[in-house]
C-alpha cells in the first residue's frame, strides 16, 4: 500500500508545502473535506493557544510540568481526523490537538496537567482513549491489547498508538511491534519523530536513518510522513485505518515533525540545542502552512485568522479557570480508587488519616 | 466431586470461567499447544479455540501490557508467565499500568487481568526459577496477592481471581503442583480474596504460613501436637490484602506467633505479619514474634537446594523456642 | 569547605571519584549536555569528557544491562534513572543479572556499579516521579540500598558506593535535592554502608526514618523537645543491609519505637524495622512498636499530595500517642 | 561487507552443501585452516557425545534439567573459532561446543547443569567468558556494556553474544541492539535461529521473514548464514570480527538452524511438533557434514570416525563423574558469594542455620 513511499529508500509522503499548495497526487489518496480541513485549523488553533496560556499560567506558578505541543500539532490532529470517533486513541502525552479533535473539553486536560486526576476520567464509551500516561514506549502494548479485544468481539474498530521516536528504544515498544506482526494486529503506530527526546536529538537515539523503516524488522510496513502537513498525515493514517480494518495488520507511521517549545516547562533547551535549528523549523510551522492554504483556497479570510487566534485565547482562558476552580480531591479520592472495593489495610490507613 | 493435585485444579478453574464467560482468555509462552510447562493450560485450546488459548513471542512485558488493553476492552484475560523469576520484565508494565490504571482514570477504566506464575523452589530447577516475590507484589499498591496451598483452595482462589474486577497476581506453589490430591467439587464456586484461613486451631502458639511452604507447616504442627502442644495454623492464602483480623485475633488469643516462609527474611512478608500482629495484639504477646524464612541469598540450584528448603523439623524446633520463651 | 545542597553534594562526589579513578563513568537519560533533569551531573561531561559522562537513549533496561556489561569489563558506571518509576523497565537486568552475577559465577565476576535515582514525592510532578522504592530494592538480596537525607552524607555514601565492589541502588530524595546547604569537605571521603546514624541522642523513644522524612523528623524532634519530650533520632541511611545493631540498641534503651517514612505502609521498611525490633528488643518495649507511613495509594498529582505528605505535626502526635501508651 | 548477502533478498550464506562440498565463492572468503577444520570437527563430536550422554543420566535420574545443542554445534564451534581466546564470549545456554572450543573443560559445563553454582566459576582473564545464563534476551546488553569497556581502555577485543530467535522478541535484545547501533559497539550478535522457541515455531516468535533484517532497523547489518554449515558460520563471524576490530560498528549474524532433540530434558517435543521436520534436518546434520567433507578431503578415515566418537563418549563420562564426585555447595558457599563481605543480615541468618 505504501510501495511508492518506502523509507529505506530515503522517502517520505508531503502533500502540502510550506506555501501552502497542494501537490498534485492528493488526487490519489485520501483527502479530507474542505470543512474537516477548517475544523482541524480550529482544533490546532486551539491546541496552540491552550499551549502558549498554559507556559503563561506556569510562569505565573498557577500550573505545574505542562508538555506542549507547539509545532506538532497536525500530526494528531490529522490522524484522529482520518479516524471514526470510535476507533481507540491510545496517546503517549504529546497529543493535544488529538485530543481535542477526539472530543475531550480542554477543561478536562487543563485539569489533568493541573494535578487533579480527574482529568483523566475518560469513560470507555465516550471517548474510546486511554488517559494521557508517562512512560514512554510503554502505551503501544496497550493498543495491541485493545485491537485484540475489538477483533474477538467482531468490531472493526481500529487503534491508534501516539509516541515520541525517543520511545522506541524503549524494549516495551518493541515488544509492542512485534506482537502487532505476530497477531496481525488493527494498529497504527503513530511516531511522532519531534527530533529530539528532551536533549536527545534523533540521531542519538538510534542508528537508523528512519523510524519509518524500523516497521519492516517486524514484518509490515512503515512510511515516513512530513509531520507539519495535516493532508499527508491524513492519507496515511487513513489507509492504515482502511488497511487495519479490512484485516491487514499494522501500519508505522513516522510523523516527521519538530518541537518548537520546551521539552516541558520544567525544560529549558537553551542548554542542548541552538536558536538557529528552532528558526529554521519556524519556517515549517504546520499551522501557518494550512492557514496559507486555506487563504489561497478563500476558505479564510485575513480576518479570522486573528479572530479564531483570539477566540481560542479566550476559550483557553475560560477553560483554565473552569479547571482551577474545580475542588481539589478529597483524601477519600485518593483511597478509593485503588480497588473497585477498599481493603482492609486502606480502610485503615484512610480512617487513621481521617482528621 | 473429582480428586485432583492442585495444578489440575488450577486447569479446572480455568476450564470452568472460560466455559462460563466468554471474555476469560487465556494465553501465555507454550500454553496453548504443549499446555504449559506444568501442563496447567493442557487441553484448553482444543477445548476453547485458538482465539481463546494461545502461545505468545517470548515477551513478557508485551504479554502483560497487551493483557492490559485486552482488560480495558472488555477482556478478562488469564495469562501466564512461565517462571516467577520472568516476571521482573513485567514490572514496568505490571506497577506502572495494571496497577495504576483505575486510580489513574479515576475508576472509568479497569484491569480485570490474572497473572498466573509458578511460586517458589524445591524443584531442581535451573536460576530464576524458584523466586519467591510475594512480599514484592505485595509492595507494589494496585495489586492482589493469592497464593493456595491446597487443590480446593486453589480452585476456588482462582475463579475469584478470575472474577475480581482488578489485577490478581496468582502464585502457584510449583513444588506442590502435583504431590497432594484433594476432592473438589466439579462445579464453580470462589473463595473470597483477602480472607485468611484458620486451617487448625490452638491454644499456644499462632503458626502463620501459605503456598508450598504450608506442607512442612503441618507436619510440624502433627510434630509439635505429638508433644503435646497446641498450635493454630493459618493459611495466609491471600498476601494483599492481608487478613489482619484473623491473624490479631488468633494471636490475641494464643499470645505467641510465628511465621514461615521461602521467601528471603529482609523486607519480606513475616515482616508485614509481625507488625500486624505487634500493631493488633501487642498486650497479648508472650513472646517475641518470630520469623523463619528463607535467608537473604538466591534459591541455590539443585546441589545446595538442601540448604535453603525450611523443613518441618526446623519449623517444630523454632516453634518450641517461641513457646518456651518465658518474659 | 564548601557550602552545598544535597544535589551538588552528589555531583561533588561524582566529579572527585571521577577525578580520582579512570573507571569511573557517568550515564543516562540527558546527564550530558543538559546535565540532568535535575542538574545532578551538570559539569561532568565538559570535565571528563563524552566517553565518561555521556546521554544514553531512552533505555532503561538498556542502561543498567550495558552497565553490567562495563562492571565486569573493569568499569565502574554510576547510571542515573531519571526518575525512579522508571527503573520497573530496568528491574530484570538489576535483579536477575546485577544482583546475582558475583554469586551465580561464585565470586569470579562482580558487578562494582551504582544506580542514582531520584527519591519520593512532593514535587508536584506528574505520575512515577514521586515513587518510595527502597523495599523492593531491599528484599530483591544482592542489592545495597542507601538514602542519604543531608548533603554531607550524600556525598560520603556516594563516595563509598562508588568505591563499593558491589551494586549499589543511591535514592535521591528529590525533594530535598536544593532546600538545605551544609558545609561540605572539599576532599573525598566514604562513609561507610550499613551503618544508620544516631541524629539525636534522647531517652524516651526511638524515632526512625531516613531520607526526605527526615526533614519532618527533625521538625518533629524538636517540637516534642519544647514539650519536654526526649526523641532519639536514627537515620537509616542504608536500607539494605539494615542496621539492626544500631536500632536495637536504641530501643533498648527508650523502649519505645516509632518509624516514619514516605513509602507505602504494607510489606514497607517500618514492617522490617519492627521486625527487627522486636527480634532484638521485646523484653525492653514498653509500647507497640509503631509505623507512620504513606498509605498503600498511588503518590497523588500536584493537587491532592497535600493528602500524601507526611508533615512534622502528624509525627508529634503519633509519637505522642506512642509515648502514653501505657502497657 | 555483507552486501551480496542481504537478507531481505532472501540471501543466505551457504559454502559446505549436505554433501560435503564447499562451494567456489569460500576462496573469497576468510577460512579456517585443515586442522582447525579438524579442532572444529573434534568439539563438536564431543559436543554431540556430551548431550547424549547427559540425557541418558537425565533418565538415570542423576542429572536435573540439561539443555542440548545437538545439531547446532556448529553455530557455536564456528563462532568461537573464528574468534580470538582473549574476545568476550557472552553465551546464552545453548553453545556447548562454542564453551568448548573456548577452553571450558566439560566436567565444570557438567558441574553447572548438575545443580553446583561452581560451574559457572570463570575467572575473566581465564575464559573471557560469562556464565551462562537463563533470562533470555537479556545477555546481549552484557556484551554492549564489555564492548565499551573495552574500547576506553583502548584494547581490540571484540564481543560476541549468543541468543536463540526467541529472545529476539525480548524488549532487552531490542534495546541492546539500539544501543550497539547508536555506540557503534564492536559486538556480534548471533542468533541460533533453530526455528523453535520450546514449542513456539519461528514463525509465530515474529512477522519478519528472518532475523537477520532486523539488523537494518538498528542501523547496521544483518546476514543470515547456513548455521549447519561451519565455513558459512565461521566465514560471516570472522569478517563481523575484523569489521568490529577496525571500528565498524555491530553486524546481526542468524545462523539458520535446526534443534534435534529436546528443548530440555524436561520437554517433549512430540506434544508439538512432527517427526517428519525433524527427520527432513537430520539430513542437514552439521556434524555429518562436516564428516563428509573432512573424508572427501582426506583428512579423516572411516575408523577415526567411529574412534573419535568412542574416546569423546569416554571422556564425557569421565568428566561427568569427575563433577558428580565434587562436594555439594556447603551451607556458607550459599551465602558468601551474594556480597563481597558478609552484611550483618545474612551474618545473622547463616549463623542462626548453623547444625
Ligand atoms: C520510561 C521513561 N523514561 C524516561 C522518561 C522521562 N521522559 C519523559 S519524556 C522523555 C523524552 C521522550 O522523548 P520522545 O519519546 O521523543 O517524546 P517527546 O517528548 O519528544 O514527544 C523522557 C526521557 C519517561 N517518561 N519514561
Ligand atoms: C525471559 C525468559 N522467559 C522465558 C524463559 C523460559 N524459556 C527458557 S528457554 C525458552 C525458549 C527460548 O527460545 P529461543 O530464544 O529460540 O532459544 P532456544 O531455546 O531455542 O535455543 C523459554 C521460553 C526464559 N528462560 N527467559
Ligand atoms: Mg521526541
Ligand atoms: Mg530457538
Amino acid at each position: 500500500m505504501f510501495q511508492a513511499y518506502d523509507p529505506r529508500e530515503g522517502k517520505r509522503l508531503s502533500l502540502l508545502n510550506p506555501e501552502g499548495c497542494l501537490a498534485d497526487c492528493v488526487s490519489a489518496l485520501p483527502r479530507p473535506s474542505d470543512e474537516e480541513v477548517l475544523e482541524a485549523y480550529r482544533v490546532m488553533v486551539l491546541a496552540r493557544q491552550a499551549d502558549e496560556w498554559a507556559v503563561n499560567l506556569n510562569r505565573q506558578g498557577r500550573m505545574p510540568t505542562y508538555v506542549l505541543n507547539e509545532g506538532q500539532e497536525a500530526n494528531s490532529a490529522g490522524a484522529l481526523l482520518a479516524l471514526r470517533p470510535d476507533d481507540w486513541f491510545v496517546p503517549a502525552y504529546r497529543e493535544l490537538a488529538g485530543m481535542i479533535m477526539r472530543g475531550l473539553p480542554l477543561h478536562q486536560i487543563y485539569l489533568y496537567w493541573h494535578g487533579n486526576e480527574l482529568g483523566s476520567h475518560l469513560p470507555r464509551e465516550t471517548y474510546h482513549m486511554l488517559p494521557i500516561s508517562v512512560p514512554v514506549g510503554s502505551q503501544p502494548l496497550h493498543a495491541v491489547g485493545l485491537a485484540y479485544a475489538e477483533r474477538l468481539r467482531g468490531s472493526d474498530r481500529v487503534v491508534i498508538a501516539f509516541m515520541g521516536e525517543g520511545a522506541t528504544s524503549e524494549g516495551d515498544w518493541h515488544e509492542a511491534l512485534n506482537l502487532a506482526g505476530v497477531w496481525k494486529s488493527g494498529v497504527i503506530f503513530f511516531t511522532q519523530n519531534n527530533q529530539w527526546a528532551i536533549s536527545l536529538p534523533a540521531g542519538k537515539q538510534t542508528a537508523s536513518a528512519t523510524v519509518a523503516e524500523k516497521a519492516f524488522a517486524y514484518g509490515f510496513e512503515g512510511v515516513q510522513v512530513d509531520g507539519n502537513d495535516l493532508f499527508a498525515v491524513y492519507a496515511a493514517v487513513r489507509q492504515a485505518a482502511d488497511k487495519a480494518r479490512a484485516g491487514g495488520g499494522p501500519t508505522l507511521i513516522e510523523g516527521y515533525t519538530y518541537r518548537l517549545g520546551a521539552h516541558t516547562t520544567s525544560d529549558d533547551p537553551r542548554h542542548y540545542r541552538v536558536d538557529s535549528e528552532v528558526e529554521r523549523w519556524r519556517a515549517l510551522d504546520p499551522l501557518l502552512r494550512l492557514e496559507r492554504y486555506l487563504r489561497l483556497r478563500g476558505l479564510l479570510r485575513k480576518k479570522d485568522v486573528q479572530d479564531i487566534k483570539q477566540k481560542c485565547l479566550a476559550r483557553a482562558q475560560a477553560e483554565f479557570e473552569q479547571a482551577e476552580r474545580l475542588n481539589d480531591p478529597s483524601l477519600e479520592d485518593t483511597f478509593r480508587f485503588m480497588f473497585h472495593e477498599l481493603p482492609q489495610p486502606l480502610a485503615r490507613q484512610l480512617e487513621r488519616r481521617r482528621p | 466431586m473429582s480428586s485432583l493435585c492442585l495444578v489440575e485444579a488450577v486447569t479446572d478453574a480455568l476450564a470452568v470461567e472460560m466455559e462460563a464467560d466468554p471474555a476469560v482468555l487465556v494465553f501465555g509462552q507454550d500454553v496453548g499447544g504443549k499446555g504449559g510447562v506444568f501442563r496447567a493450560t493442557v487441553g484448553l485450546q482444543e477445548r476453547f479455540g485458538e482465539e481463546r488459548c494461545f502461545d505468545t513471542p517470548l515477551s513478557e512485558g508485551g504479554i502483560v501490557g497487551a493483557a492490559i488493553g485486552m482488560a480495558v476492552g472488555g477482556l478478562k484475560p488469564v495469562v501466564e508467565i512461565q517462571f516467577s523469576g520472568f516476571t521482573y520484565s513485567a514490572f514496568n508494565q505490571l506497577a506502572n499500568h495494571a496497577a495504576r490504571l483505575r486510580n489513574r482514570s479515576r475508576g472509568s477504566l479497569t484491569v480485570p487481568m490474572v497473572l498466573r506464575t509458578p511460586h517458589g523452589g524445591g524443584i531442581r530447577a535451573p536460576e530464576h526459577h524458584s523466586e519467591c516475590m510475594e512480599a514484592l507484589f505485595g509492595h507494589m499498591r494496585g495489586l492482589k496477592v493469592v497464593i493456595p496451598s491446597t487443590p480446593y483452595d486453589a480452585k476456588g482462589l482462582l475463579i475469584a481471581a478470575i472474577r475480581d474486577p482488578d489485577p490478581v497476581v496468582f502464585l502457584e506453589p510449583a513444588r506442590i503442583y502435583r504431590s497432594v490430591r484433594q476432592e473438589v467439587p466439579q462445579e464453580a464456586y470462589a473463595i473470597p480474596l483477602g480472607k485468611a484461613r484458620v486451617e487448625a486451631e490452638g491454644s499456644e502458639l499462632t503458626l502463620v504460613s501459605y503456598g508450598a511452604q504450608m506442607k512442612e507447616a503441618r507436619e510440624a504442627v502433627r510434630q509439635l501436637a505429638a508433644k503435646g502442644r497446641s498450635v493454630e495454623l493459618i493459611d495466609l492464602r491471600t498476601i494483599y490484602p492481608l487478613d489482619a483480623e484473623t491473624l490479631v485475633a488468633s494471636v490475641r488469643k494464643t499470645g505467641r506467633l510465628l511465621v514461615v516462609h521461602e521467601a528471603s527474611e529482609s523486607f519480606g512478608a513475616a515482616a508485614e505479619v509481625m507488625a500486624a500482629a505487634v500493631e493488633g495484639a501487642f498486650e497479648h504477646l508472650q513472646a517475641p514474634p518470630a520469623r523463619l524464612t528463607g535467608p537473604d541469598v538466591f534459591a541455590p540450584l539443585a546441589r545446595g537446594e538442601h540448604h535453603y528448603l525450611i523443613r518441618s523439623e526446623q519449623i517444630t524446633l523454632e516453634a518450641e523456642r517461641v513457646l518456651a520463651y518465658e518474659p
